[in-house]
């Protein structure tokens, strides 16, 4: 019998029955079966890059009060395309005196930094590359990839605004990925598990975003950091350094910087929405996964829009302020918020779900309330000693 | 096939072999007409001074410097938040401690100084 | 199915090329990558020991750990120790740095 | 050969072969890209070893964070890479006798070693990072290795810091 509800577990075993006509054991089309999945997943993850970038620009013309691409094809949709083929023909040009080798590496590894997560991202109960054991540590490691990327570019063009550029972007990147990590680790603490899957179970009754808000916000930022967005895209300030560590760079090789930029900022979507808002779980999923895929889809794509919402409103942040806001105020918050949330959840792991939950938010709150209130002395004491400087000093002190 | 990184093992050749086969095919695909002044190092226009070798700042070492230790500080506290909950109590005020004691760390270079940019 | 002295072999040559590479080179630098080197070709036999003689117990991935702790303590101070000789006298060449002969 | 034997001479070889080229290089950036392939290679025996925790962590702290710094020393320390000079010792043939004679001594060590041709024994059931977790929290394990290490990590912390920011 069919179950449609079922679409992805339906299919899967569709496939492996065929194989199996075809001659192969049970564990050989099991086996193929992975593996056709994880061939197959990496060219759907590099397609979704291309309404992504649509839908962006949408978003971004909307929120600046333009219209956006409207002239190729009904709404501009086939806008992309367009550019496609123009990225396609273009030129390539590697400068003189440019490694190679690694010049052209560089822009691959960038683009499978970012195709790499999407290897544990659970899409449906049944729908996943693979349920690694350390999922999550496998998304920090697949994410030094494109810091890997980001340094072979700036060095191997033989630039030094690009290589400037990249040690900017580094030095961003590598700051920004502790508070990251240690707000990945949060899921991880509340769920018990370090597969995704077991976080997203975890999450059946109540999501980590209400249990853990700071760790969700933090994840926010650092992840938007990660990316090099605005606020945090001083990294390609055109102004200073020219674009960076990309400065070099044309054609597709260009074009693949790019395309990993908007799908490393939708994957971190669709990973926010794994790790805090409940993945694919929702009304109707116990009858028919795979509406699990639709509903991790539009979390992902809530995620994302508040990527770019927070790039059309902040301005460009100064580097001090960049590497101040990390070390200074994220990196100390998740230091403090790590165990002050295991204890309380481990203190109250006998007690019940909701209760439990309460107690945890309101650890966070404290926790910013705290936060706020020294940040707000702080902030004052500021004030007051510019006031003090502003006035001009007393004549005895003027020579 | 029972190996589960054998699927991730794949995956990332599929992933790394992709836009590799995209950029051989821009390049078949693109026009090819190089020339000294086209391959020249890009500064707005202005001629290169030097070579692309520049001083850095030592300051983003100690960014790096802090960032290693933490990084293999989480690493520990990965095991730490898997066990945790299916230990005593006890077992959460470790991991507690090792973060404090790290946070101590990361105090001293906040008082030090190292972590203003200059 | 592989032997457990295939590991050995490899982690054993690993270990030799890095001890090449400490004794042979001359930048600083590059004496650092050898040790790196023959600290993965440690943690290499420690965890094909642990995944054949006795699965059950952590002990070879609880060494290995630690030597990742160790690995990484050791750059950072070795590394932060070159950048200021650097400073000092201009070279990462471990040979003139001979700071007490004056 | 089996098709696990052929990974794992693949996986080797790519290792082997990087680390050669880590220890020739007169490039030093070269050197340091090599070396990085090296340490992926090592992750990756690790995954064929069924260690999953071990292979991301390598990933994560060797690459993400060593070969990082080694880059930013490499960078901060550049002078000395544009010198074409001799990157060896005069005397480099003497290490390399010797780093191949403990190669032999090895070798010869193992093939007399009994018991290194069995297979694996299977996997426990329970999770591998749940046991590392509880090995290293449980007080007659490896707790007090487990809080030194937070102490290490803070001793290199500071002890670096000083070195690096002296000149201020």
């Amino acid at each position: 019998m069919v179950n449609l509800g079922d679409f992805f577990y339906t299919l899967g075993m569709w496939l492996q029955g065929l194989l199996m006509r075809a001659g192969l054991n049970e564990s050989a089309a099991r086996g193929a079966f992975s593996a056709l999945v994880a061939a197959l997943l990496p060219l759907i993850a590099l397609l979704t890059a291309v309404p992504l970038i649509w839908l962006e620009r949408k978003w971004i013309a909307r929120l600046q009060d333009r219209m956006g691409p409207n002239r190729v094809g009904p709404f501009g949709l086939l806008q992309v395309f367009a550019d496609m083929v123009k990225i396609f023909t273009k030129e390539d040009i590697t400068p003189l005196g440019a490694d190679r080798v690694v010049f052209a590496l560089a822009p691959v590894l960038a683009v499978a930094g970012v195709v790499g997560l999407w290897a544990v991202i659970p899409f449906a109960a049944n729908a996943f590359g693979v349920d690694l054991n350390v999922g999550v540590l496998y998304l920090v490691a697949a994410g030094t990839l494109s810091t890997l990327a980001i340094m072979l570019a700036g060095w191997s063009a033989n630039n030094k605004y690009a290589l400037l550029g990249a040690f900017r972007t580094v030095a961003q990147m590598i700051s920004y990925e502790v508070p990251l990590v240690l707000s990945l680790l949060v899921p991880v603490l509340l769920s018990g598990s370090l597969g995704l899957n077991g976080i997203v179970a975890a999450q059946r009754e109540v999501w980590f975003v209400f249990s853990a808000p700071l760790a969700a916000l933090l994840f926010l930022i650092a992840s938007q950091a990660e990316v090099g967005r605005a606020p945090f895209d001083l990294l390609e300030a055109e102004s200073e350094i020219v674009a960076g560590f990309n400065i070099e760079y044309s054609g597709m090789k260009f074009g693949f910087f790019f395309v990993g930029e908007f799908l490393h900022s939708f994957t971190m979507g669709l990973l926010g929405a794994t790790l805090f808002l409940g993945g694919w779980t929702g009304p109707g999923v116990e009858t028919y996964p795979a509406l699990g895929a639709v509903y991790i889809i539009l979390k992902g794509t809530f995620v994302y829009f508040l990527f770019v919402w927070a790039r059309a409103t902040f301005p460009r942040i100064r580097i001090d302020q960049m590497l101040d806001f990390n070390w200074k105020l994220l990196t100390p918050l998740g230091l403090f918020l790590i165990p002050l949330l295991a204890v309380v959840n481990r203190g109250l792991s006998e007690s019940s779900v909701w209760l439990r939950n309460a107690a945890l938010l309101g650890a966070n709150v404290l926790l910013a309330a705290l936060v706020l209130t020294i940040l707000g002395m702080r902030g004052r004491s500021a004030r007051m000693r510019a006031a003090s400087n502003a006035t001009p000093a007393p004549a005895a002190l003027r020579r | 096939m029972d190996n589960a990184w054998s699927v991730v093992g794949i995956f990332m050749i599929v992933a790394i072999v992709l836009p590799g086969a995209a950029l051989i095919m821009a390049r078949l695909l693109g026009p090819k007409k190089p020339s000294p002044i086209k391959q020249q190092t890009y500064e707005c226009g202005v001629e290169t001074v030097g070579e692309s070798w520049v001083q850095f700042k030592a300051q983003y070492y100690v960014y790096a410097l802090a960032f290693v230790v933490f990084d293999v500080e989480v690493v520990f506290l990965y095991p730490w938040a898997r066990a945790y909950g299916q230990l005593p109590l006890f077992a959460t005020l470790e991991g507690a401690l090792f973060i404090l004691i790290l946070a101590v760390g990361l105090l001293y270079v906040w008082r030090k100084g190292a972590l203003e940019w200059q | 199915m592989v032997p457990l002295s295939w590991y050995l072999i490899v982690a054993a040559a690993l270990f030799c090329l890095g001890l090449y590479g400490v004794l042979a080179r001359r930048n600083s630098v590059a004496i650092l990558m050898g040790i790196e080197l023959m600290l993965n070709a440690v943690n290499l036999n420690l965890v094909a020991f642990w995944r054949y003689l006795e699965p059950a117990r952590m002990s070879g991935q609880v060494f290995a750990v630690m030597v990742f702790a160790v690995a990484a303590a050791e750059a950072a101070v070795g590394l932060a120790l070159i950048i200021s000789l650097y400073r000092l006298k201009r070279t990462v060449v471990a040979d003139e740095a001979d700071l007490l002969r004056g | 050969m089996t098709i696990a034997q052929v990974i794992f001479v693949v996986i080797s070889a790519v290792v082997l072969v990087s680390a050669v080229l880590v220890v020739v290089s007169r490039n030093i950036v070269h050197a340091a890209l090599w070396l990085i392939l090296s340490l992926f290679g090592v992750a990756a025996l690790f995954a064929v070893l069924e260690a999953g925790f071990m292979a991301v962590v390598q990933v994560v702290i060797y690459v993400g964070a060593i070969a990082t710094l080694i880059i930013f020393a490499i960078m901060l320390t550049r002078r000395e890479m544009r010198e074409p000079g001799q990157q060896t010792h005069r005397w480099w043939p003497l290490p390399a006798l010797l780093a191949m004679a403990l190669f032999a001594g090895l070798a010869w060590l193992l093939g007399s070693l009994p018991g290194t041709g069995a297979a694996p024994p299977a996997l426990a059931g329970e999770d591998p990072v749940l046991l590392l977790g509880q090995a290293l929290l449980s007080p007659e394990q490896y707790m007090l290795p487990f809080e030194v290490a937070s102490v290490l990590l803070l001793a290199a912390l500071v002890g670096a810091i000083v070195i690096a920011g002296d000149s201020r």
